[in-house]
């Protein structure tokens, strides 16, 4: 998780990246329809900016708004299923198949549903986003330390206390583990729920563009989703460093 | 009416019969230790009376109500520490009282400074030595409200000094509250000091071998481990425990 | 567009909503909706239009449900989509010809249907492609089971070509004319060249049976709206494009402009007034279908669509 | 976990919900094009069967393939990220970037590069499944016992053994969590890499069948998808049953 | 040449000293104990001479190469059992062995045996009571090969006779082997008993507060505990400790 202290790294690792494929674009004379140098792209992201920003910032709203939801539901979930054993054998095979509902069938029938409005494009990044988060949680929720849960168990521990004060902080790691794989689905699901029909959005940026073959624009397109998972993984992972502090600070001799 | 009492206990695990046939009882304010072979199923009883296991047969009753299975009786401290490593040695040691809903941080403080632990308030248990470790559990315990106390050897990881000082606090807290004890030791001088009452158990399966009813009077002060009625007892109960061994 | 705006602040309420879905991304098919919007055609009759994008959705079960008011489809869509009971009726013929058509680049040398065989067609994976294929290929003779028929998906023709693909069904309108514009030289085999009941309408314009029936006044003002919008797409078509590419800036503006040069005379063409449909031209196409086992039963044409709704010639 | 022993409870909750489905299509005359009732749907299943269980052994073949692709990449790229801290830094970014090119651009230049045959067709499969995977087992890794990795050195095991004798055995939880989310991923990645450009497959069915407004077919592809993903997690469940069943056997009074 | 000596070292954990200009040595096929209170440093040293840690100064030598940070070259038992979950008990004592190559089986379950555990070799850490896993524990660092075995305060969880069990087949072993060890214990007896020398280190920063060259002869029988030699040492160790605290 250093990752994002030692940025150095992976920044020069992107910059070489961009000079091979510099170097090859020239080299080969690989049409710019086909694949555009980055220095085209990267230029038709400074002269595109004034047109895209709309579409960013619409973007960026519907991934908070989701992601948000997805979250609390995904958290949600997994404490109902945790506390309510009953309710998780009954749901738990249920919610894997909410996953296997292909969004591209679900588009039309959440559009009919629910027309075409924000709400079934939060219904799409949601739906995305809870899976990892719920089932992440769950498993943390159940590999609490046997020891500590006797412990809480005898000194009396409501239901309620060993989860808030056990179970909770324990499965924080594995809830963290969950929420970044979660942050990372949840552009692409802004992007495709854009696709259900929107007005303004990266993903209509991307489709218009594709469709009038600006490659170029299409590859903007792409490197702003990209900037903006990374901006997201990168908060979470702030947040894990807040939140599970403990962990680095008393494990100092972990050699 | 005794405070605690345990009516033929039976427990297994698997086909390994653990505890068999068991029955003590402790009064109030009573500070009974418990000796015997290591794996004969002291921490098991433990668990049985906190509820956390069910025995396959017997009642256990606190006052007079069946408390099989019931938790929260008791104020327990295991035999592994059991800090939660993300909470401080403060928020530890109050972590039996939050359960029961009142905190109380001074009393907290005042009990670490004499566990010898001030400084270490707000140091996570990785970072303390395992001496340390056990001090905090033990503190926990004691915070704890309940009045039946449970301690599944407190003081084994500490060096004969400290647990002197922690045996005469322990004591002076017991005196001045009032509540029982039952105390879990591997060691006889330790539990000859502490005691009105030695429960000697019998290696797996776990039987109650001998009762002995300690006469020394209380206030008891540290030299009397040299007296000669401090040294016969030592050897009828060491006597007592190595028959079976 | 300064005063549509004026009107509008006079008296919103006036203004009925209604909502369109098209059929793909904004494209040169539809400037005529978009000049009838900013030209005000739209307010004139009293309809305050919203433009929709079907993204994944596809357009024809949202007209049918009534989550859009009217739609964008194709003949042969609609046509599936009736004899699945799928309540829409066509409206209006957007281009009088289909201007589709198998596409290749010359140096495949694919100059007519025989010239398929044993080359690597790209299609989306309707069994349409492969009868349609069959039916060309027949008529000189080819054996239609050598060509190696592969669903590309969302590729797109250009990047298809360069790889295993030799030819694919394109729009001319569009596709044919970024390759001018890009200086590729196709080959382009219109559909209508080898067959008569090929030459169906697509795209049209949609409207469910409901809506026909319960309010037709909106429909008519709608129509009529949209006529006045391709009618000065014909005759302005320079003025279109700037229309269509200031009402959706990410596309690429050169593209419009020289796809609106080719289309613009496409849209009326040989018809009386624009958007005029045919029924035997429905039937025809039907047949075809029903002969090569593309439909379960055979189509009722006349319901299929309707002229009811067009301006009158003298207007 | 006990989801699939106690089948009976999710059983009974989706035949209720099939109850209410039906009950409410009879009930409001949904028309078929729009939402088939589940009789309809059974009935085309039966049906269908001739007709769809080509693309359905098709399907599966990719997903097994696919899948596998993805656990042994995730897995590998997990255990050398986790092994060379500095490659980790390096490359870490670069693989939640990769989670980011949304598959609908992606796929022109795969079939640039590798053509409309089945290579195109693993990659996107095996970049859906490696990243749950990778992150799970690097988070796993990670959290390794302190006391039981102090052991460890002292003892003086090399990074190796450390790592195939403690953190290995201690990340499989984890590990399983992300399988878990991969299992569930793997068959919508194989049905949306069919939609890249292939000739059979539940992907290929569905998209005629929603072609041709054929409703009822679309929802028993989504049905059989759904099967098929079910049948993974639990196979997956299995396996992680037997793989650390040292902790349902271990900890018998978690009372 | 002794076979392990420290010179100087000095440890710190953030602002806290913990060790301060610490050294001694022990000679080959020698018997040292370590005692000193709760929290002084004898895990962190342990740590030290394991190459868990880094001395922030000072050597440590073996033989007389310098070992500072490098591992595996000494056999350990640590304070807290770390007995690995997944692995049976048969698993887990082989663990050391394993990790240097060989694996001894036959020798495993003789051992296993000894410490009054057949019947667990298959069994789960989670199904062993404390004093069990400390006697896995123990075993698994008797079976590493290496020539110097560190241990952690072995026996504090068993009862008095499975420890004099413990400590007479630990001398046995040592005996005949000929290995050095060094030995952390808060049990005077217990170190009076079974070393050569005893070093005395004072609270934190722990220094060597004094060193006891221990004259009994070898091999050494249960009953010298009760000569009046044996008591005489005891409290001349007593006092020194209680000096300190
Ligand atoms: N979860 C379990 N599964 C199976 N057997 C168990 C389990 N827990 C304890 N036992 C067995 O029960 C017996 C008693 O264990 P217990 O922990 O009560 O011993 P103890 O008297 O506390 O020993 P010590 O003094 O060593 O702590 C042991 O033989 C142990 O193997
Ligand atoms: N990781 C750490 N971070 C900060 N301080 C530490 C850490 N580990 C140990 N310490 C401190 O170092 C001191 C010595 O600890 P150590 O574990 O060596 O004591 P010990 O002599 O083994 O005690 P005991 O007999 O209680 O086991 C303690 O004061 C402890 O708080
Ligand atoms: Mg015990
Ligand atoms: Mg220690």
């Amino acid at each position: 998780m250093t990752a994002f202290r030692k940025g150095w790294r992976p920044v020069s690792a992107i910059i070489l990246l961009f000079l091979l494929w510099e170097a090859a674009s020239l080299l080969f004379e690989v049409p710019s329809w086909l694949l555009p140098s980055p220095s085209q792209i990267w230029q038709e992201g400074i002269a595109g900016w004034p047109d895209y920003r709309y579409h960013l910032w619409s973007t960026i709203r519907l991934t908070i708004v989701g992601f948000s939801i997805g979250t609390i539901i995904g958290i949600a979930v997994a404490i109902c299923l945790h506390l309510l054993p009953k309710l998780r054998d009954t749901l738990y095979p249920l919610m894997i198949l909410s996953q296997n509902v292909p969004i591209i069938v679900l588009a039309p029938l959440l559009v009919i549903w629910f027309g075409f409005g924000v709400l079934p494009k939060l219904i799409v990044i949601t739906l995305v986003c809870f899976f990892p988060i719920a089932v992440a949680a769950m498993d943390g929720f159940k590999q609490t330390d046997a020891d500590l849960m006797h412990y809480m168990k005898m000194a009396g521990a409501t239901k309620g206390q060993i989860f808030r004060k056990l179970e909770w902080p324990f499965a924080l790691p594995a809830l963290f583990s969950g929420l970044k794989i979660s942050a990372t689905y949840s552009v692409m699901g802004a992007v495709i729920s854009e696709w259900l029909g929107a007005k303004q959005g990266i993903g209509v940026y991307m489709t218009l563009a594709s469709s009038s073959f600006r490659t170029d624009r299409v590859f903007v397109a792409i490197f702003l989703i990209m900037a903006l998972c990374l901006i997201f993984f990168a908060f979470i992972i702030l947040l894990e460093r807040w939140t599970v502090r403990w962990k680095t600070k008393g494990a100092k001799n972990n050699g | 009416m005794a405070s605690l009492s345990l009516i033929n206990i039976c427990k297994s695990f698997g086909d390994k019969k653990v505890l068999k046939d068991l029955s003590f009882s402790i009064d109030h304010a009573e500070f009974v230790s418990i000796v015997g072979p290591s794996g004969s199923g002291k921490s098991t009883l433990f668990h049985l009376i906190g509820g956390l296991l069910q025995p396959d047969n017997g009642e256990i009753r606190m006052e007079s109500s069946l408390i099989n299975g019931k938790r929260g009786a008791i104020s327990y401290m295991p035999q592994s520490s059991s800090l939660l490593p993300w909470r401080t040695i403060l928020e530890n040691v109050m972590l039996g009282e939050e359960l029961l809903g009142k905190k109380d941080e001074q009393g907290a403080l005042e009990m670490i400074a004499k566990a010898g632990l001030s400084g270490y308030e707000h140091a996570y248990p990785d970072q303390l030595s395992g001496g340390m470790k056990q001090r905090a559990a033990f503190i926990r315990s004691m915070l704890s409200p309940q009045s039946l106390i449970c301690l599944d050897e407190p003081f084994s990881a500490l060096d004969e000094f400290t647990r002197l000082e922690m045996q005469q606090w322990l004591l002076s807290i017991w005196e001045e509250h009032k509540r029982s004890i039952l105390f879990v030791t591997h060691n006889i001088e330790e539990a000859l000091y502490l005691s009105d009452r030695i429960i000697v158990l019998s290696s797996r399966p776990a039987q109650v071998k001998a009762v002995f009813t300690i006469p020394f009077a209380r206030p008891r002060r540290e030299s009397i481990v040299l007296t000669e009625d401090f040294l016969r007892w030592k050897k009828k109960i060491y006597n007592e425990l190595r028959g079976m061994i | 567009s300064s005063e549509n705006n004026a009107s509008q602040q006079e008296d919103p309420q006036a203004l009925q909503n209604v909502s369109l879905v098209l059929d793909w991304t904004p494209n040169t098919n539809h400037t005529g909706l978009y000049a009838a919007q900013d030209q005000g055609f739209f307010e004139e009759e009293g309809l305050n239009v919203e433009i929709i994008m079907p993204g994944e959705a596809g357009a024809d079960q949202l007209v049918a449900s009534g989550k859009a008011d009217f739609g964008v489809s194709a003949q042969e869509t609609l046509t599936e989509a009736r004899v699945q009971d799928i309540p829409i009726v066509s409206i209006a013929a957007i281009i009088q010809h289909n201007t589709s058509g198998f596409a290749s680049p010359v140096n495949k040398g694919i100059t007519s249907p025989k010239d398929f065989e044993g080359k690597t067609y790209g299609g989306w994976g309707a069994p349409v492609e492969k009868a349609v294929i069959s039916s060309l290929m027949k008529q000189e003779n080819a054996n239609a089971e050598t060509v190696d028929i592969i669903n590309m998906g969302d590729t797109d023709f250009f990047t298809a070509v360069e790889r295993d693909i030799d030819f694919a069904w394109i729009y001319y309108g569009w596709t044919g004319v970024e390759a001018e514009l890009r200086g590729e030289e196709l080959n382009m085999l219109y559909l209508t060249d080898y067959s008569e009941k090929l030459d169906y309408y697509t795209p049209v314009l949609t409207a469910s049976e409901n809506t026909i029936k319960n309010d037709p006044k909106t429909v008519k003002a709608f129509v009529s709206a949209v006529s006045k919008g391709y009618q000065f797409a014909i005759d302005h078509p320079d003025e279109a494009a700037d229309i269509l590419i200031e009402a959706v800036p990410d596309l690429d503006a050169e593209l419009v402009k020289a796809s609106q040069e080719w289309l613009s005379p496409k849209y009326q063409d040989d018809a009386s007034r624009w958007g005029e449909q045919k029924q035997e031209t429905w039937e025809n196409y039907a047949e075809w279908m029903y002969e090569n086992e593309l439909l379960d039963h055979e189509l009722e044409a006349d319901k299929a669509f309707t002229n009811q709704f067009l301006p009158n010639k003298e207007d």
